[in-house]
C-alpha cells in the first residue's frame, strides 16, 4: 500500500502548498519526514534483496498498472531523501514562493512514481510530468536565458517522447502488453524476432533525450546552468538520473549492448571536453554532468549484474557530489558577484569558508580520490572488467574531469577571516555521506553486494589520473579554447537526434 | 496505412522544426510530430473490419483494441499542455527580444549571457 | 474504404502546405484544419473517444490559444533616415521609392509596415541589435560589402563637399537629417568645416554654395540592410527585389519617384 | 516559399527521410497478420460497469495514468499563469465588433454547457468524458466573454474563486484515489457498486471521476484561455 501512497501523497501535498507561504514550508517538512520514514521502512523490508510488487487498483499486470519496489528504487530512495533535505535547507534562506514548494512536491512525487514504475506507458506519462515540472522550475525566475533554455529542453524532450511513443506502439502491437517484465518474458521466448531492434531503437533514443545522452541532449548544459541553484542541484543530481533509470529498465528487457557503448562513449568524452573549457562554474558542472551520464550509460552497456550495481552506486555518488557542488557553486557565484572563474578567483575572499569547503569536498569526490564517494562508485564500475575501449573512455574521462576541476584550485587557498555561510547545514547533509560513502553504501544497500575494497591497483590508478589531470592543467590550463557552440543550438540538436537515431539503428541492425 | 501516415507526419514535423526558423511555426511542427506518433498508436489497435469499442457484450463481435485509444487520450492532453506552455515561453521571449527567429533569439541570449555574466 | 484512404492521404498534404506557409495565421489555420481532418481519420479508425478529444483539444482549444497569442498581422519593422525622393516625410506621411518597395514587400509577406525615422548613424546599429527588421533610407553600400546588405537596387554616387583638398578618405558620418540641410548651409559649408560626404539623393537636394569645393563623384549603389541572423528575411527581400527587376516594375518605380 | 539551401537543412531532410524509411520498412516487413486480440475484450463489462471500454481503461484499469495526466494539465495551467501573470492589461474590451457575433456567441453558451454535462455524465456509456466536457464549457465561457467582455465575467467569478475551484477539484480527485485505503483496499481501487450495465448510474467511480475531472479542467482551461485573452497578440 505504501508504494501507491509514496507518489500520490506528494501530489496531495503539492496542492496543499497553495494555502500560503508558511503552510508550504510546513507541508514540505511533513512531506520530507513522511518520505524518509517510508523509505527507511521499505529499505528495511527489502534488506535481503526482496522486491515488493502491487497492482494499482487491485488489477493484475495484464490489465492495470503494476508498481514495484526493487533494487533500483531501493538504491535511489536514500539519495532522494538526502537531496531533498539539502535543497529544503538551502531554499529556507531563499524566500521562495508557495509555487516553488508545490512544484518541488510534484517533482518528487513524479520521481518516486518513476522509480516504482514497471509499465512503459506509465513511464511515458511520468517522464512528461517530470519534463513539465522541471521545465517550469528551470525558468522559475523568468530570466530570458532560462526561458530559452527551458523552451529548447521542452521541444527536444517532446520530440524524444514522440519517438518513445512510436516504440511503445510497436511493442504493444507485437506483445499485447505494456508491462516490462511481461514483455521481457515474451522477448526471451523469441529473442530473434525481427521487430525487436526497431522498437528498441525508438525506445532508447526517445529516453536518451531525457537522460541527456549526447547527440540528444543539447538542452542539458543550457538548462542546468541557467536554473536557480537548488533546481540545478535537483536536476543534475536526481531528475537527469530518472532518464537513466528508464534506460536501465529498458536495457534489462531489450538487448542493447553496442548502441549504448557508442552513445555513452561520445557523451562522456564530449561532455568532459566542453567542461574543461567552460568559462563559468555552473556551466562546467552542467557539462561534467553530461560526461558522467555518458559514464553511467557505458556502465549500462557492460550489462553484467556487477556493472548494474556499479551504475547504481555511481548514480547515487554523483547525485550527492553534484548536488553539493551545484549548491555551493550557487552561493559562491552570488558572493563573488559572478560565476565565471576569473570573477570567483578575484573575489575569493568574499566566498564563505563553508562554501569553499563544500566545493573542495565535492571536487575531491568528483575526481575520484579515495576513499570518497566518487572513488567507491568508480571502483565498482572498474571492477567489472570492461572492454579495453570502455576502459580507455573511463581513463580519458577521469583525467579530463581532474583537468577541468583544476580550474577551481585558486579558490582553495586557506585563509583566515572569511565570511560565514548560513547554509552550512545544507552542505553538511550531502558532504557527510560523501566523506563516509563506503560505510554508507554498505549499510544502506546490503543487497547490492558492492565491490568496496580499497584495492591498491585502483587507488594507484585514481591517484595517477588525478595527477595526470593536474599536470595537464599546468601545461594547458592557461590556453583559452573556443569550442563550437552550434552543437547546442535547437536546429542542430534536432539533426543530432536524427543522426543518433540512425547510428543506433545501424548498431542494432534494425536496418 | 494509418501507421505509415503517422510516421510520415512525424518526419515532416521533425524537418519543419529543424528548418523553419519562426518559433511559432516550430511549435506547430512539434504539434505535428506529436500528432504523428499518436496516429501510429491509434493505428495499431485498429482492424478494417472492427467495431467501435463501446458495447455491453463484446465476445461475439470483433472490435478495435481500446487500450491504445485510452493511452492516446492521455497523450493528447499532455501534448496540449506542453504546447500551451511552450507558446507562453515564446511570448515571453518575444516581449524581451522582439523577434521569433530562433537563430536571432539564440544570438541575443548569448549576447546577454556574455554581457551580464553567468551566475 | 476509399473515404478512409482519402482522408489519410490528405493528412500529410495538408500538414505540408500548412507548415510551408509564410504567414503565421495561415499556418495556424492550416494546422487547425489538419487537426479536424485527423479527428475524422480517428473516427474511421474506430476510435470515437479519441476523435472527440482531438476535435475539442487539438482542433478547437489549441487553435484558439495560437490565434489569441499572435498578432492579427505581423509587423515589418523598418528604421530609416530620411532621404529625399527615396524615403521622406510629406505632411504626416512617409513617401518615396524605398517606401513604395518596402510597402509592397510587406504586403507580399502579409505584414504591416511600420517605419521609424532615426538618425543615419543609428540605422545599421539598430538593425544589428535586432530592434528592427530592415534598415533603409538611402543607405549606400559600403565598398567592403558585409553580407548584411542587399545587392544595390539603384546606382548612386558619393560627393565630398568642403574640407581641404587632401582630406581623402575618413569621411565623417552624416549628421541628423532633422534640420540637417539648413545647418549644412549655415554652419558646415563656411569653408572651415570638415569635409562632408553626401550621396546623390541628398546632394541634389542641397543648395551647394558656389565657393564650396565639390570633389569627384564616387560610383556606388543604394541598398537595404537586414539583421545578421535574419538570413530568411534577407533571402526573401533579395528575391523580391529580383522579382521587381525582372518584371521591369523597379524601372517604372524609379522613373516615377526619382528621375 | 523560398528557403536558402543550407547544408544543415539538406542533411536534416536526408536524415529524416532515412529515419522514416527505416521505420516504415521495419514495420511493414515484420507486421503480424492480425493485431493482438486485446485482453480487455474478454473481461466482462460488470468488472468495471462501463459500456465504453475506453472509459473503463482510462478511469479504472489504468486510472493512475489519467491522474498523472490531470496533474500534467494542472502544472501547465500553473506555468501559463506564472509566466503570463506578471503584467496584465487592466481592461479588455469585448473582442467582437459586430452585433450579430455578439448575440449569437452568447446564445451558444447554454448549448456548450448542455453538451459538456452530457459528455461528462455519460462518459462511461458513450464517447466523451470529463476532460472534453471541461474544455467545451470553458470555450463556451470564452464565447460569452466575446459578447460581454472579459471584465464582466471576472466581476462575477473572481480569479481567486476559479483557482480555488480548480485546486479543490484536484484535491478531491487525488483524495478519491487514496480513499480506498480507508476501506482496506488498494489505492486507486473502485469501491462503489458497479450498478446495472447501461444505466446512467453505473460504472462505479467512473462518473464521479468524470465529474471531478470535468470541473478541474473547466477551471483550468478557463484560466489558460483568460490568460491568453488578457495577453492577446503578444507574439
Amino acid at each position: 500500500m505504501i508504494l501507491a501512497v509514496l507518489p500520490l501523497s506528494r501530489f496531495v501535498l503539492g496542492v496543499l502548498c497553495y494555502a500560503g507561504k508558511r503552510v508550504s514550508r510546513t507541508v514540505a517538512a511533513v512531506g520530507w519526514c513522511a518520505t524518509a520514514a517510508l523509505s527507511i521502512y521499505l529499505l528495511i523490508a527489502t534488506r535481503d534483496g526482496a522486491t515488493i510488487t502491487i497492482g494499482l487498483g487491485g488489477w493484475a499486470a495484464e490489465l492495470g498498472i503494476v508498481v514495484r519496489f526493487d533494487a533500483v528504487a531501493a538504491a535511489f530512495s536514500p539519495l532522494v531523501v538526502l537531496l531533498e533535505l539539502a535543497v529544503l535547507l538551502y531554499a529556507r534562506k531563499e524566500d521562495r514562493a508557495p509555487l516553488f514548494y508545490a512544484l518541488l512536491q510534484f517533482l518528487l512525487g513524479a520521481v518516486f512514481a518513476l522509480l516504482l514504475a514497471q509499465d512503459l506507458f506509465n513511464e511515458y506519462v511520468i517522464l512528461e510530468l517530470l519534463t513539465l515540472v522541471s521545465f517550469l522550475l528551470v525558468g522559475y525566475e523568468r530570466r530570458p536565458a532560462q526561458i530559452w533554455a527551458s523552451l529548447k529542453y521542452l521541444v527536444l524532450a517532446s520530440i524524444g517522447m514522440s519517438l518513445f511513443l512510436v516504440g511503445v506502439a510497436l511493442i504493444y502491437r507485437h506483445t499485447g502488453t505494456l508491462n516490462l517484465s511481461q514483455i521481457g518474458g515474451i522477448i526471451q521466448g523469441r529473442p530473434e524476432a525481427d521487430w525487436i531492434p526497431l522498437a528498441t531503437v525508438l525506445l532508447v533514443v526517445g529516453v536518451s533525450v531525457k537522460a541527456g545522452v549526447l547527440g540528444l541532449s543539447q538542452w542539458l548544459p543550457a538548462a542546468h546552468s541557467a536554473a536557480p541553484t537548488e533546481i540545478s542541484a535537483l536536476l543534475s543530481g536526481l531528475v537527469i538520473k530518472m532518464g537513466v533509470v528508464v534506460l536501465l529498465r529498458v536495457s534489462q528487457v531489450f538487448p542493447l549492448g553496442l548502441t549504448l557503448q557508442a552513445l555513452g562513449a561520445v557523451t562522456a568524452v564530449v561532455g568532459v571536453l566542453y567542461a574543461a573549457y567552460a568559462k563559468s562554474l555552473k556551466r562546467m558542472l552542467a557539462f561534467s554532468t553530461l560526461s558522467q551520464i555518458g559514464y553511467l550509460v557505458l556502465g549500462l552497456a557492460i550489462g553484467t549484474p556487477e556493472a548494474l550495481a556499479g551504475v547504481l552506486d555511481y548514480a547515487i555518488a554523483h547525485g550527492l557530489f553534484k548536488g553539493l557542488l551545484f549548491l555551493a557553486a550557487g552561493e559562491a557565484a552570488r558572493a563573488a558577484g559572478g560565476g565565471r572563474f576569473e570573477e570567483l578567483a578575484a573575489h575569493r575572499e568574499l566566498i564563505p569558508r563553508a562554501t569553499t569547503t563544500a566545493l573542495f569536498v565535492g571536487t575531491l569526490a568528483i575526481v575520484g580520490l579515495p576513499p570518497l564517494a566518487g572513488f567507491g562508485a568508480k571502483s565498482a564500475l572498474f571492477a567489472c572488467h570492461p572492454s579495453p575501449f570502455v576502459f580507455a573512455v573511463f581513463i580519458v574521462t577521469t583525467v579530463g574531469t581532474a583537468f577541468a576541476f583544476a580550474k577551481l584550485l585558486p579558490l582553495f587557498r586557506w585563509r583566515r577571516g572569511a565570511r560565514r555561510s548560513d547554509r552550512t547545514s545544507a552542505y553538511a547533509v550531502l558532504a557527510v555521506p560523501i566523506l563516509f560513502f563506503i560505510p554508507f553504501t554498505v549499510t544502506t544497500f546490503p543487497s547490492l553486494h558492492l565491490a568496496t575494497g580499497l584495492e591498491p591497483l585502483l587507488v594507484i590508478e585514481s591517484l595517477g589520473a588525478v595527477a595526470a589531470g593536474l599536470l595537464l592543467h599546468r601545461w594547458l590550463g592557461h590556453r583559452a579554447v573556443r569550442l563550437p557552440k552550434r552543437l547546442f543550438f535547437l536546429e542542430e540538436a534536432v539533426l543530432g537526434i536524427l543522426l543518433a537515431w540512425l547510428l543506433a539503428a545501424i548498431l542494432l541492425r534494425a536496418v | 496505412m494509418a501507421f505509415s501516415v503517422g510516421i510520415v507526419l512525424l518526419g515532416i514535423g521533425l524537418v519543419a522544426i529543424a528548418i523553419r526558423r519562426d518559433l511559432v511555426i516550430k511549435l506547430l511542427a512539434l504539434g505535428l510530430t506529436n500528432a504523428g506518433s499518436i496516429l501510429c498508436l491509434v493505428a495499431i489497435g485498429d482492424r478494417p473490419d472492427a467495431h467501435v469499442p463501446i458495447c455491453a457484450v463484446c465476445h461475439d463481435v470483433l472490435y478495435a483494441d481500446p487500450l491504445p485509444q485510452a493511452l492516446v487520450l492521455s497523450a493528447i492532453v499532455i501534448n496540449f499542455a506542453i504546447l500551451a506552455l511552450a507558446l507562453v515561453f515564446v511570448m515571453r521571449l518575444v516581449e524581451q527580444y522582439h523577434t521569433t527567429d530562433s537563430r536571432h533569439v539564440e544570438d541575443l541570449v548569448q549576447r546577454d549571457l556574455d554581457e551580464g555574466g553567468q551566475q | 474504404m476509399i473515404a478512409r484512404y482519402a482522408v489519410l492521404a490528405m493528412l500529410p498534404v495538408v500538414a505540408f502546405v500548412a507548415l510551408t506557409q509564410r504567414r503565421r495565421l495561415a499556418a495556424i489555420i492550416g494546422m487547425g484544419l489538419f487537426s479536424f481532418l485527423l479527428a475524422v481519420a480517428y473516427l474511421q479508425l474506430h476510435a470515437p473517444d479519441v476523435a472527440l478529444t482531438e476535435a475539442i483539444i487539438g482542433a478547437a482549444l489549441t487553435t484558439a490559444i495560437y490565434v489569441l497569442a499572435i498578432r492579427r498581422t505581423g509587423r515589418l519593422a523598418v528604421v530609416a533616415d530620411e532621404a529625399p525622393g527615396l524615403l521622406a516625410r510629406e505632411g504626416d506621411r512617409v513617401v518615396g521609392l524605398e517606401h513604395e518597395i518596402l510597402e509592397r514587400f510587406a504586403k507580399h509577406l502579409g505584414l504591416d509596415l511600420s517605419v521609424e525615422l532615426v538618425p543615419y548613424q543609428e540605422v545599421a546599429e539598430q538593425v544589428r541589435r535586432g530592434e528592427a527588421d530592415i534598415g533603409a533610407g538611402g543607405l549606400v553600400l559600403p565598398p567592403d560589402v558585409p553580407d548584411l546588405f542587399t545587392r544595390p537596387y539603384l546606382e548612386t554616387a558619393l560627393f565630398t563637399i568642403g574640407g581641404a583638398e587632401t582630406g581623402e578618405g575618413a569621411a565623417p558620418p552624416m549628421v541628423r537629417y532633422d534640420g540637417y540641410f539648413a545647418e549644412l548651409e549655415i554652419e558646415r559649408l563656411d569653408g572651415a568645416g570638415r569635409p562632408i560626404t553626401l550621396d546623390l539623393a541628398r546632394f541634389l537636394s542641397v543648395r551647394v554654395p558656389d565657393e564650396a569645393v565639390v570633389r569627384h563623384p564616387e560610383r556606388r549603389g543604394y541598398s537595404f540592410v537586414v539583421g545578421q541572423r535574419r538570413s530568411e528575411l534577407h533571402t526573401e527581400l533579395e528575391a523580391y527585389l529580383d522579382h521587381l527587376r525582372e518584371t521591369g516594375e523597379l524601372d517604372r518605380l524609379i522613373r516615377r519617384y526619382v528621375v | 516559399m523560398r528557403f536558402r539551401v543550407r547544408p544543415l537543412s539538406v542533411l536534416t531532410v536526408v536524415a529524416a527521410c532515412a529515419v522514416v524509411a527505416i521505420v516504415l520498412l521495419g514495420y511493414h516487413a515484420n507486421r503480424p497478420d492480425e493485431a493482438p486480440y486485446s485482453t480487455y475484450v474478454v473481461r466482462p463489462v460488470e468488472e468495471t460497469g462501463a459500456v465504453n471500454r475506453v472509459a473503463s481503461i482510462y478511469l479504472n484499469y489504468r486510472l493512475f495514468d489519467s491522474v498523472l495526466e490531470v496533474l500534467v494539465f494542472f502544472v501547465a495551467v500553473l506555468g501559463v499563469r506564472h509566466y503570463l501573470g506578471t503584467r496584465e492589461r487592466t481592461a479588455v474590451p469585448s473582442l467582437a465588433e459586430s452585433e450579430v457575433v455578439r448575440t449569437s456567441s452568447a446564445l451558444l453558451f447554454p448549448l456548450a454547457v448542455l453538451l459538456g454535462v452530457y459528455l461528462a455524465a455519460l462518459g462511461h456509456l458513450s464517447p466523451g468524458g470529463g476532460f472534453g466536457a471541461g474544455v467545451i464549457v470553458a470555450s463556451g465561457a470564452l464565447l460569452v466573454s466575446i459578447s460581454l467582455g472579459m471584465d464582466a465575467i471576472e466581476r462575477r467569478f473572481s480569479l481567486g474563486t476559479i483557482e480555488w475551484v480548480e485546486q479543490g477539484a484536484l484535491f478531491l480527485l487525488l483524495a478519491a484515489t487514496l480513499l480506498p485505503l480507508a476501506f482496506g483496499r488498494a489505492a486507486l481501487t473502485d469501491v462503489l457498486p458497479k450498478g446495472r450495465t447501461g444505466q446512467v448510474v453505473s460504472g462505479g467511480m467512473i462518473p464521479v471521476y468524470n465529474a471531478l475531472v470535468g470541473v478541474k479542467v473547466l477551471a483550468g482551461s478557463w484560466l489558460i484561455l483568460r490568460s491568453f485573452v488578457r495577453h492577446r497578440g503578444e507574439i
